[in-house]
This record gives structure tokens, C-alpha cells and sequence, in this order.
């Protein structure tokens, strides 16, 4: 679920684009810095970001609504390290927004602050949090928090945006989460299973 | 000889692109090999997706059995059940951790129990003749194990068309050699085998039948016969056989009967001239 | 394959200089988040739309494709305004209809710009002259390796369903689930794979770590520089225009 | 005639694995096409990444001009832009989004200045005959499309020696055609090929000389001589060609004079027979 383009009004584009760009900022030096120190890894994050692109591409199954799919960043952050997927998060962003009219750029530094920096951060905490109850416990943690915070703090943008005339943010917040809750909560729970899956599929091969 | 598959007047057209092909039509005799030729982007692989339910077609049909499929859930599986595709790339279509496990794929989502499901993986490897690879990951196979796991993938669901794209493509000859006599073995049990391919030579020497789709047209028949017709090999973008090239020098000069079938492979020659 | 994409190849467009197309995109949507919803965003909407089909022969089946994923999350939020939640519980929100139908428009007029904008630019020509505009080399070359690669694995991950779906892959949700964990993981791994024989087959070539292409010279003073702002004062002074007249 | 490229008794094993081969030799001389062939699994492709300097050799050296190859940055970078490898699937060496920036890249790496490289891009366009698409995305072209950029790429650093690994897999026999002539313009005009295949018919039809690699073993002569050695063929688990054979029945029924060449293709027997 990402906010479409022209959907949040400019002063709270602008606003969300200043916030999410000290951590893309960050994240390219780190990844500049990786890519001097090893010139091999430019193709491996490549082929990653090609992955997470392709893997918002997949349908899941049973969960209603054309705008949910994976979005990776839970396994892209146990593997690289949440920096690196805040910038491979923003690519991913910036070719869904031109190459499917999915989100937007001027919406592009909240859909990153939501799904390239929270995201990766959490559901790297998460797996942290979780490493010692096994494997796949805590890839299931990581990713089901990543998807899952995406989904709260897109709500909550929005809710900024669009405050209840009567309820304020909490009424609006209430409100966006209820109707997006239909398709995000199934899907946070169905990308923490997939990830799982696929972890232990890669680790028995 | 009452067909098992068959392609009814089908025309088909991707997305925004002129169609394929306007009205196709094939039949599918069980345990026989046909083989269908035409040059990159004639459409081959779109009919065998076609033959497979993989696309429904715009116009026309594809009957099973004599009854037109039906693209409902229930239809499709009872398709897929009679009608395997094998990809030409094996690794499109290994994606389990390892060869048991990718084989019992089909019979799983068939809902069978799981002592059926082990007897159906252990007939299929039997089949490919690769029971010793049942337990290896996947992906430290060679090239030609891969192929015969993705083939053993489909036989799993004991299907009665066979379906190939290309399956001899990155194999060295010993290697086509050894799968052309395995599928050899499939089809005098009963299988029909349909391929795809543009090595006429490969054609001439493996199948009874052959269909050459050339301009969007189907030309289709026994193969011997098909396969020396140089001049429809050539609207197809196809080079001539050798075989037929042989056979026919060899008769003008009498050393080789009228009615003598054309050599297949550069060994007949010597076995001809002893 | 992505049909924004391939349409943006096959544009009247191309040799246009991306940053002329920017201009003229980026005015419109200026326009679409700038004046006011009411008459701005449907007099955009016009004007972008008229741009798109008539001058740049934007083919219509692929805008209105474009438009019917971003519309599925726009409708379900535009919802929410239909309501409200406040101490009192839930009720119909007073002009509620408004608010909704102003963001709808809004959104459609700006999704009709980002569409044009996409849907004429190639990233072929747009990716490396981002170095031009100061980012750094190793983030373009991700970027542009990001972009080749992706259809390649999505040409797999494409086969791979389909491979499934032959074997009965979608037959029930069990085995929809079982498809879906096999054709992560394979497309995980063949991405990687793709990565390690690329860097293979470009040491080859040559490859020390940098990957410098010389990009077409596209000219970007041109007549059609001069007329990039128009739509977008066009837009701007029929809204004013009729914002007064109304 | 002086070789350009030559290798001298060669060994090479992979990490862990026995060695593939122990001391192999072999000299490619300018302006003639030498087909390697073999099973796969052979070694073809790893001899074919020691003579381009992607791989090192354990014992002994690869020689440019006489000159063995040193394995600095600046050794490697002689030896690249003199040796081109192309390899079997186009998708492993094109990394950029268009074609003439992907081809852009052998001679910007190099350091030339930007009105020399896109001289380069235009020359090898035009030598393998795509200057139409030049600014067509990679994505969208065809297989065929993609191996002819995957080459101009190779040949925008002007090689001596261009090396091909299966160049002619996965086109269809038009393709395959029209390819070996664009390749023919190339020798003529003095480049070196080396190709890789399994196809023992393409390989007599196509080149001067040949090596076989059977057992850890190079065989190397003349194509026509080393490809009418079935015994040979056979220990390298290759099948005979057409070709040799109907050759030799030919000239066993004075059909073809003693001295004259076997028929490299079906169409040729045609001609001999008017």
C-alpha cells in the first residue's frame, strides 16, 4: 500500500520528503562506501533490488485488493542491514511509481519514510529482538513488524493529512486504519509466512 | 486412431500484438511423437501453452478426449492431469529444495495421501531413470539431471500427452541421444509426445509425426514425408534436413530401394554401405 | 512486459530531452496539487489528458491501465471521508462527499501526470543523466542495474508461475501457499545466481568496478523546451478564468 | 603462420574438484575460425575463460603474440582488449539499459575519449549489422537481438581474437545462418574466432580448423581431417557428422571425386547433383 501521487496536500509531501532524507542520505554513503570497498557487491544489491521490485509484483494469495503485495524490506533488512534497504527500498519505490503508476513522487519521502526507513528499522529490531527464539521465529518477527508498521505509520500519515472534523487525528487514524486493516492485516501475516518459507527453503538448499 | 488432444480452428493474439495465429488446428494420436517446427517467434511455444491451458484461446478450442476443456478450476485440473508441459529452461521450473521434493510437487497439490504421492516420485524418477538423485539439492545438478527432474516433475501426475519446448536444447548429442531413448520408452507405453524444436535433423530422426507452423499457417503430417518437402521447410525459415537430402541422392543413383525410408543419423549411411 | 514502459519506448516523444518532459509533467502536476481542487483539478485533468492523447500519442488503453491501480487505493480512502469518528461514534460526515470527491480529483488529475511524465520518458534515457544532477555514481549504477535486472527476473519469476500453475500450483490455497514459498525462494535465488554470473561475464568485459556508458546526446534547447510550460499555463489561467466566472 | 593467441600445456582444477584438465596446448592463428569441441562438462567453457584471462592457470601459460600473459590490472586489460569472450547467454554480459550505452562500455572502461567510443559503438553496430537498434532497450529485444549486442560489445574494443561460447545455442537455423555469415565478414577481414560447441555438423560445416577435447585430452587439426574421425568423435562422446559420412559413401561409389571436399550442407548435395 502505497500513497498514490497527488493524494497528500504539498506542505505535508514536502514535510514527510525532509524527514525520510537524512536516512536516504545515510544509507547511500553507506551503500557508496560498501560498493568502493567491494566493487562485486554494486551487482549483488542490483540483483536484490530487482528481487524486492519483482516480489511486490507477486499476488499473494486470498488477501482482497489490488494495492497489497510483499514488500520485502524485512528480509532485505536481516540481509543488509536497514541502511542499505532504505536506498534499494527508495529504487524499488521510485520504479513502482514510473513503471506501474504505483504511489507517487511527490509522494515519494512519505512511501519511503513508511516503507524504505520504518519499516527496515522495525522489523530489524524485531529479528534482533527475536534471533534467540530460533531462525525462523524471528524472520517471521522481522517481517510481519516490517510490513506491519509500514501499514501503521501509512495510516497515521494519512491521518495527519486528512484529521476527522469531529475525531481529530485519532478519528481519523481509526478510520484509515479500519479500511486498510481489511487487506494490510492479512498481508503482514501472509509476507511473515512467505518470508518464512522462503528462509527455509534457501536453508535446506 | 481417435486423437487424445486436440487443437479445433484456435486463434490467439497477445495483449496490444497482432494475432499469432488466426485458426490453428492439431490432433494429438496417443503414443506417437510429434514433433512441431517453426523459427524463433513463429508461435511454438504459444500453441504448446495453449495445448497445456496455460492461455485460453480466442476463438476455438482445445479438446480433451473429444470434449472441449473448460477453463473453470475443475476443467483446468482435469486438463493438467492428462496434459504435462516440461519447459525448455528446467530451472523455470525446479523451485523445491530438493529432486523429491520438487517431483512430488503435482501429485501434493492433486490432494493424493502421502504413501500415493511417494509411489507416484518413485515411478517418475524410475521413469527418468534418476532414483539415485531423489535426495540431492537441486541446484548441484548438471544441466542434463535438471532436465530429466523437470520432466520426472511431470510425469508425477501420470499424464497421457507429454508436452516438451525444446527439450533437446543445451543438451550434448549423447545427452539427446539418452533422453530421445528415454521418451522412447514413455511413448511405446502409451504416452503421446509432442516437442517443439528447430533442428529438422532432430525432427527427421525422432518423430512419426511433425507440424510445421510457418506463417502463421500449421502444415501437418507424417514426418518423413513433411520433413523432405524443402520447399515449405523453407517458408518456415528452416533448413533442409539431412536425411532427406540423402535419401533421395541415394535413390536417383540406386543404391538405396524406392520404397527404403530416408537414413536418420550419419551411422544408417555406413550401416547402408556395410 | 510493463506496458508504461514499453509504451514510453515507442513514444513520438523519445528524442525528446527528459527534462523537458519533466518541465512539462511537473507544471501539470504543480497545477494538479497547487490550485484550487475545484475548478483545478478536472481543468488539469483536461489539459494533461488532451496533451497525452493528442500531442504526445499516448495509446489510451495503456493510461487508463496505468490509472486503475492508484485508483484502487484512492477510492478505498476517500472512504473515510464519507464518516467521521468522534467522541460521539460514527456518523455521516457533513460535507463528507465534497472532501472525498475533491481528493479523487486531486489525485486522478495528478496520476495523469505522473502517467504522461512515464509513460514518454524511457528510464534508458532518464537513469544515467542522474549523475548530471549531482547523485552519486555507485547510486546510479544500482539504480541502473535494479532496472536491467528486473525483467529478467521477472521474465523468471513469470515462467516459474506458470511452470507451477501447469503442476496444479493454484489448485487450492494450500497449494496456491505452496507455489508461492517455492517461487520466492527460486526467484531469490536466481537472482543471485544472475548477479554472480553477470559479474562474471563483465569481468570479461573489463569490469574494475565502475560501469561508464556513453549516453545519446539528446538536445535540450528545442521548440519543444519553449512549449513545455504551456499546458501547464493553460491549465493555470482557464482555472482562474473560470474561478472567477463561477 | 604466427598464432595470436596460444596456450601451453595448461592445467586447471576447480576448488575442491579434480582437475579438469592437466596440460593442454593450443595455438589460434589470425584470421581462421577454430571450433573447440566436446560433451558438456568437458571443459570447454573453462578453457575458454583461461584463454580470456577469466580464469588463471595452475601450471602453465597463456601467451598473447608470443608474450605470456601477466595476471596485474594492466595484464588483464592487454589481454581483454586484444581477447573478447562472448558467452552463451547474452543476459550474463549486458548490464545497461539501452543497446548502444551497453555496448559503450568495453571502450569507455578503457578510458577513450567520448567522440572515439561512440565511433567504436557505431563500427561494431554496424559489423554485427544492429545499427537500428541503437537506442532500443535491452529488455525488449529477442534472443537473437541480444547475442548479436552481447558480441558488438565484445567488438567495440576491436579484438584480434573473438572467443564464442556456443554462439550458435538457442538461435533457430536462420539465425544461425545469418550470424555465421556476419561472423564470416569478421575473419575475413583478419579478426581470430574461437568457438565453443557440441553441434559436430555446425562445426563442419563452419570452420578451418578444430580441437576436441575428449578425457582431459586436446586433439587439434584441420576441421575437415580431425571431424571425419569417428572414432575420435566418439571417445569425446560426440556423435559423427553428416557431412564426412555421405562423403565418404559418395566418393566409395565415385559419385565425389577422391580429392574434392565433403558436403557441408544438405543444399550442397543438391549442387552435386544438379
Amino acid at each position: 500500500m502505497h500513497i498514490a501521487e497527488g493524494y497528500l496536500p504539498v506542505s505535508h509531501a514536502i514535510a514527510w520528503s525532509v524527514a525520510a532524507a537524512p536516512f536516504v542520505v545515510h544509507g547511500v554513503v553507506t551503500l557508496s562506501r560498501r560498493v568502493a570497498a567491494d566493487p562485486e557487491s554494486k551487482l549483488l544489491l542490483g540483483a536484490c533490488g530487482a528481487f524486492c521490485f519483482v516480489l511486490s509484483a507477486l499476488k499473494i494469495p486470498s488477501v482482497t485488493g489490488s494495492c497489497s503485495h510483499p514488500t520485502g524490506t524485512g528480509l532485505g533488512a536481516v540481509l543488509f542491514r536497514p541502511p542499505i534497504m532504505t536506498v534499494l527500498g527508495t529504487i524499488t519505490l521510485v520504479f513502482q511509481a514510473l513503471l506501474l503508476a504505483h504511489g507517487g513522487l511527490t509522494t515519494l519521502g512519505a512511501n519511503v519514510f513508511s516503507m524504505a526507513v520504518i519499516g527496515p528499522w522495525v522489523g530489524y529490531g524485531c529479528y534482533l529482538l527475536t534471533r534467540r527464539l530460533g531462525l525462523l521465529p524471528a524472520v517471521f518477527a522481522g517481517a510481519f513488524a516490517a510490513d506491519l508498521v509500514t501499514y501503521c505509520v501509512t495510516s497515521a500519515q494519512l491521518a495527519l493529512a486528512f484529521p476527522d472534523p469531529q475525531g481529530g487525528f485519532a478519528g481519523a487514524l481509526a478510520k484509515f486504519g479500519g479500511v486498510f486493516a481489511v487487506t494490510q492485516l492479512p498481508l503482514a501475516v501472509s509476507e511473515g509466512l512467505l518470508t518464512v518459507l522462503v528462509v527455509r527453503l534457501l536453508r535446506t538448499s | 486412431m481417435s486423437a487424445v488432444l486436440s487443437v479445433h480452428d484456435v486463434a490467439y493474439a497477445y495483449e496490444g500484438a497482432p494475432p499469432v495465429f488466426t485458426g490453428l488446428s492439431l490432433h494429438v494420436p496417443p503414443g506417437r511423437v510429434l514433433v512441431l517446427l517453426g523459427p524463433n517467434g513463429a508461435g511454438k511455444t504459444t500453441l504448446l501453452r495453449l495445448m497445456t491451458g496455460g492461455l485460453r484461446p480466442l476463438r476455438g478450442e482445445i479438446r480433451l478426449h473429444g470434449k472441449p476443456v473448460s477453463y473453470s478450476r475443475r476443467g483446468l485440473t482435469e486438463l493438467r492431469t492428462h496434459v504435462q508441459l516440461v519447459l525448455q529452461d528446467p530451472d523455470d521450473q525446479l523451485f523445491a529444495a530438493d529432486v523429491a521434493q520438487d517431483v512430488s510437487f503435482g501429485p501434493r497439490n492433486l490432494g493424493l495421501p502421502v504413501a500415493e504421492v511417494r509411489r507416484r516420485v518413485a515411478e517418475a524418477l524410475a521413469a527418468m531413470q534418476i532414483t539415485e538423485l531423489a535426495d540431492r539439492p537441486t541446484h548441484l545438478l548438471s544441466f542434463g539431471q535438471r532436465k530429466r527432474v523437470a520432466i520426472a516433475g511431470a510425469l508425477a501426475l501420470r499424464p497421457q500427452v507429454l508436452v516438451l519446448d525444446e527439450p533437446a536444447a543445451g543438451l550434448d548429442p549423447a545427452g539427446v541421444t539418452a533422453l530421445l531413448e528415454t521418451l522412447e520408452e514413455l511413448r511405446s507405453a502409451g504416452t503421446a509426445i509432442v516437442a517443439s524444436t528447430h533442428d529438422v535433423d532432430l525432427a527427421h530422426r525422432w518423430a512419426q509425426d511433425a507440424a510445421v507452423l510457418a506463417e502463421g499457417r500449421l502444415h501437418t503430417g507424417p514426418a518423413a514425408e513433411l520433413l523432405a518437402d524443402e520447399s515449405l521447410l523453407r517458408s518456415a525459415r528452416l533448413t533442409p534436413a539431412w536425411g532427406p537430402a540423402v535419401g533421395r541422392l541415394l535413390r536417383r543413383h540406386g543404391l538405396l530401394p524406392p520404397g527404403a525410408p530416408d537414413p536418420r543419423t550419419p551411422a544408417d549411411l555406413d550401416r547402408l554401405t556395410g | 512486459m510493463l506496458a508504461i514502459d514499453a509504451a514510453a519506448y515507442r513514444s513520438p516523444w523519445r528524442r525528446h530531452h527528459p527534462a523537458a518532459k519533466a518541465l512539462l509533467a511537473g507544471g501539470l502536476l504543480g497545477c494538479a496539487l497547487l490550485l484550487p481542487p475545484w475548478p483545478g483539478a478536472p481543468v488539469t485533468a483536461a489539459v494533461t489528458l488532451a496533451v497525452a492523447l493528442c500531442w504526445a500519442r499516448m495509446p489510451p488503453r495503456t493510461l487508463l491501465r496505468a490509472a486503475r491501480i492508484p485508483l484502487g487505493f484512492v477510492l478505498t480512502g476517500a472512504l473515510t471521508f464519507l464518516v467521521t469518528v468522534g467522541p460521539d461514534g460514527i456518523g455521516w460526515a457533513d460535507g463528507g462527499a465534497g472532501r472525498a470527491g475533491e481528493v479523487v480529483a486531486r489525485c486522478g488529475a495528478a496520476v495523469l501526470c505522473q502517467v504522461l511524465f512515464a509513460g514518454t520518458t524511457p528510464l534508458a534515457d532518464a537513469l544515467p543523466r542522474l549523475t548530471r544532477l549531482g547523485l552519486p555514481a555507485a547510486l546510479v549504477e544500482v539504480t541502473a542495474l535494479v532496472y536491467r535486472l528486473l525483467f529478467v527476473v521477472l521474465d523468471t519469476a513469470r515462467r516459474t508461475r506458470q511452470a507451477q500453475a501447469g503442476r496444479l500450483g493454484d489448485r487450492s490455497l494450500r497449494a496456491a501457499w505452496r507455489s508461492l514459498g517455492g517461487l520466492g525462494s527460486a526467484v531469490f535465488v536466481r537472482s543471485f545466481d544472475r548477479a554472480r554470473r553477470l559479474e562474471a561475464g563483465l569481468a570479461g568485459r573489463g569490469y574494475t568496478g565502475s560501469l561508464p556508458v556513453v549516453v545519446a546526446e539528446i538536445p535540450l534547447r528545442t521548440p519543444f523546451l519553449a512549449a513545455a510550460p504551456l499546458p501547464a499555463v493553460a491549465a493555470a489561467s482557464v482555472t482562474f478564468a473560470l474561478g472567477n466566472l463561477l
